[in-house]
């Protein structure tokens, strides 16, 4: 069901955490759904250098998270936004279309981070 | 890597011995039971050796055996067949909320065709309460059904109690017995139901070979209307050696009953007093009153496809009544009904024990478990925090 | 004495190669298409293989094969699922006199419920006339269902005319292709059908298994609700290994039909001729738009069911459409329809030949043939007289 | 379906034939029905001294066809009009429930060939 890429990104997922003096947080989802995250990133000069997530979810949303984080790294923030669910799907060798939902929560949250940094950095 | 499959509620495999009593109707006896011919001849005997097999694991007569091809047939047959059959009384029909989905979206699919069901609630324990179902009868009723036991939670649901309500009423009554019958003690006369299901596969029988109980004297309109196939009341030419299989297989499950409950009662016991060491996992379902190879759990701040996926990289095959593993993606009705939150709810795992498991496999899922359940939750937003730790979509925490 | 199967109509023996690759799927993957794990996700390809080979034999895309359990299942599914998905548009639907029992009391099922059903007639060589479907159609019309080859009379009927007069109506056409699909070229596109039925037992497949073709975009209405199995279309645990079984037998018919199209065919006719040297016996059916295995007659002054047991008595299997050989008692309505009087209808015979029939089996018949009818007309009190000799129950003639 | 001693009389039937001469002649069912008997009889001091028949049916109604024939030869027509359906079918060690009705014709044939001799001998 799922690809072997995915599931690499399941299994050894990149960038699980808290980053405690985080720059912007985004969340997304929320647990009655059956998926939330919680992403973390640290900006400098409009660049993302670090990203972090802590997912409840399915083996897909967790491999999401996994992706966007690592696609997020060393992206300027413009550059950040606009990483499509597509991106992030192809980027895992594809979602089951059922699992198609899950990759918007990893763009979703992104978003949410960089607004949450923007609106902190007006 | 050994393979620990504890996913019996979701299909067994078959026995050797229900193989090779299909075997000769594969090949030689390939006849057509409707055929006036010896070769038609023997098929038919086997088929009516078959609903003599299955009769008697369920102490029915024959005649009241109707083979189908699916529990989920024998659901659809049963629930529309007879609440059609009795439309001219009244359109009101009674279900639970633990029902499975071929008995929860037939009664949906009836409301469309203008009846009205009542779906009665379980308690925290997936029990349906009789008197529950007593209040919710109207002079319209004309059909319950409740599930005998729950393949998500595993409780046995009180149906002798609920049949003497119905009875009184004189209003039909038809269980959904695939999780239980071939696996614990299923008896008709005892349960005095109207009609009962039962799926082969669920007692090491050959998918594809499925039955309805149909009492003596009970009226039911066909689903699978044609010739003239058991007696009239299901067309379709008879899947003789599945059916044989099922007889082999019903046989071969009432000569073996306790032994096989208590192998697999011995084994969930163990696997539960493992798995409730683990913090913030809690028993779905009846602790006693329960199916007794099946343990089911809800693991707090985890999803279940996340464990399913991380159990089969260590061979242990489950399942989990998660929205996100049901394909549907819809939070199991049972677990919402029991007042599970949703947000628990998705944290479902279901071990589903059979006569092929061993201790040493209990054994090694109750050391992995732990493990798997931990490494969900060190990715978790909830586990430290707790539930409340992601409110509101889109708020943050301040100091981050 | 060697066994002369002439009775592929009521079912076919299997191909070792199909049984060959059934076999894993009764052991070693058990496992259910539903999970998501390697067991069920090997069941769920093998599914899916097989729903490509289905598709391929009629021309279809996979996602329009639903696999069901019979043919009866199919008809009664297409028919009474676009009846239904379709009643807000009209309750007027249209079915032939030639049609399988599993169309034709789906249909009165339907009465039942309000629809308003036109059977349309068939000449006397068993055709429905396009003009007929045409003209009786309404404002109300929403769904014709055709059989495409007769079982009892093998007439093809003009399927693709009938679908010309219903795409022009904006009416959906189904046909029960369970005779002729997988033993003639069956084509949904050339068809131009909305629906139609397949059944792998006629085609040297397993029982148990069968399909529904739905053009895609097509509303229906499922006839078993429960699971999302079959993309929410026909619920129950699927019997993998039947639906494999069928897959294959597809792939063999699709390579081979040519090859046993010609086979049977020139057996057929043979057969044909030999029988048609009897005094008093006619073909039913249209002369040369037939299946090309199916040869059928009427014998005049003697009853079907005698025949086929002194056939027995000589090894050789056939069928009749004859009222008391089909254990309902009732004259076929086809046979009726195309004005064979109903005395002579009990006479009705069918062989019906297969891939493993041979020119020595069928000259054996047309030999033994003769001596049966004579020693059935030898007991008979019309053979001297004609049909006159016992006109009314209760006369009798003068100068006994 | 069929026991084995039906067998025998569908497949050696006994008296099969007509009566040229016959004392009585009685008619059963219709072809339209798939079913039709004629049944030939001698009496002599009112005993059946033969019985023939002719029969359009299935295996069934010519088994019963046989056994009537056999079982009403040397009774008296008081003793034959008493052979009941149920004694043809016993006679062939039953009949399937969907051919019972076969049983009748035989007996119904008698009767009337007992008639048609009484009629025209009063
Ligand atoms: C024309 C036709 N339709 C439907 C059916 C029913 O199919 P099944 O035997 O698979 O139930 C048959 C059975 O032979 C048939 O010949
Ligand atoms: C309680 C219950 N009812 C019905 C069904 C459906 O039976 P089948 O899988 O034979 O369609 C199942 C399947 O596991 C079940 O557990």
């Amino acid at each position: 069901m799922y690809s072997e890429k995915l599931m690499d990104h399941f299994t050894n997922p990149r960038n699980v955490g808290e980053i405690a003096d985080a720059d912007g947080v985004g969340m997304e989802g929320n647990p009655t759904c059956g998926d939330a995250m919680k992403l973390f990133i640290k900006v400098q000069d409009d660049v993302i250098t670090d990203a972090k997530f802590q997912t409840f979810g399915c083996g897909a949303a967790i491999a999401v998270s996994s992706m966007i984080t690592e696609m997020a790294k060393g992206k300027t923030l413009t550059e950040a936004l606009s990483i499509s669910k597509e991106a992030v799907a192809d980027a895992l060798d594809g979602l089951p279309p059922q699992k198609m939902h899950c990759s918007n929560l990893g763009s979703d949250a992104l978003r949410k981070a960089i607004e949450d940094y923007r609106s902190r950095h007006v | 890597m050994s393979v620990k499959y504890f996913d019996h509620i979701a299909t067994n495999p078959m026995l050797p011995e229900v193989f090779d009593a299909m075997l000769p109707y594969f090949k030689e006896q390939y006849g057509n039971p409707m055929s006036m011919y010896d070769l038609g001849m023997k098929a038919k005997q086997a088929v009516e050796t078959a609903r003599e097999q299955v009769a008697k694991l369920i102490n029915a007569k024959p005649s009241e055996i109707i083979f189908t091809s699916s529990g989920a047939e024998s659901n659809n047959f049963a629930l529309k067949g007879m609440a059609m059959a009795h439309q001219g009384s009244g359109k009101h029909l009674i279900i639970s909320m633990a029902e499975h989905h071929s008995v929860l979206n037939t009664a949906r699919s009836l409301e469309k065709l203008g009846f009205v069901v009542t779906y009665v609630p379980v308690d925290n324990h997936g029990m349906v309460d009789p008197e529950t179902v007593k209040k919710s009868i109207t002079k319209e009723t004309t059909v319950i059904s409740i599930i005998h036991a729950s393949s998500e939670v595993g409780t046995i649901e009180p149906i002798k109690e609920i049949a003497a309500i119905a009875k009184e009423h004189k209003i039909v009554l038809h269980t959904d017995a695939v999780a239980s019958a071939g696996n614990i003690p299923v008896d008709v006369k005892d349960l005095e139901v109207d009609a009962l299901s039962l799926s082969a596969h669920q007692f090491y029988g050959p998918k594809g070979a499925a039955a309805m109980y149909l009492k003596t004297g009970q009226r039911i309109l066909p689903l699978i209307y044609g010739g003239i196939q058991e007696g009239g009341r299901r067309a379709g030419t008879e899947n003789v050696p599945a059916i044989v299989g099922m007889g082999k297989a019903a046989e071969l499950a009432a000569a073996d009953l306790p032994k096989r409950m208590a192998h697999v009662k011995q084994l969930r016991q163990r696997l539960t007093e493992g798995i409730l060491k683990i913090e913030k996992v809690h028993l779905t379902g009846h602790p006693e009153i329960r199916l007794p190879g099946l343990a089911s759990f809800v693991v707090e701040f985890i999803e279940g496809e996340g464990m399913l996926l991380l159990l089969l990289s260590k061979g242990i095959y489950a399942a989990s009544g998660s929205a996100c593993t049901s394909k549907a993606l819809k939070a199991s009705p049972v677990l919402v009904s029991m007042g599970v939150p949703t947000s628990m709810s998705h944290g479902s795992i279901v071990f589903s024990l059979g006569i092929g498991n061993t201790t040493e496999a209990i054994d090694s899922c109750i050391e992995e478990f732990p493990q798997i359940v931990k490494r969900l939750r060190d990715m978790s937003p909830f586990a430290k925090e707790g539930w409340g730790a992601l409110e509101a979509s889109g708020g943050h925490k301040e100091g981050a």
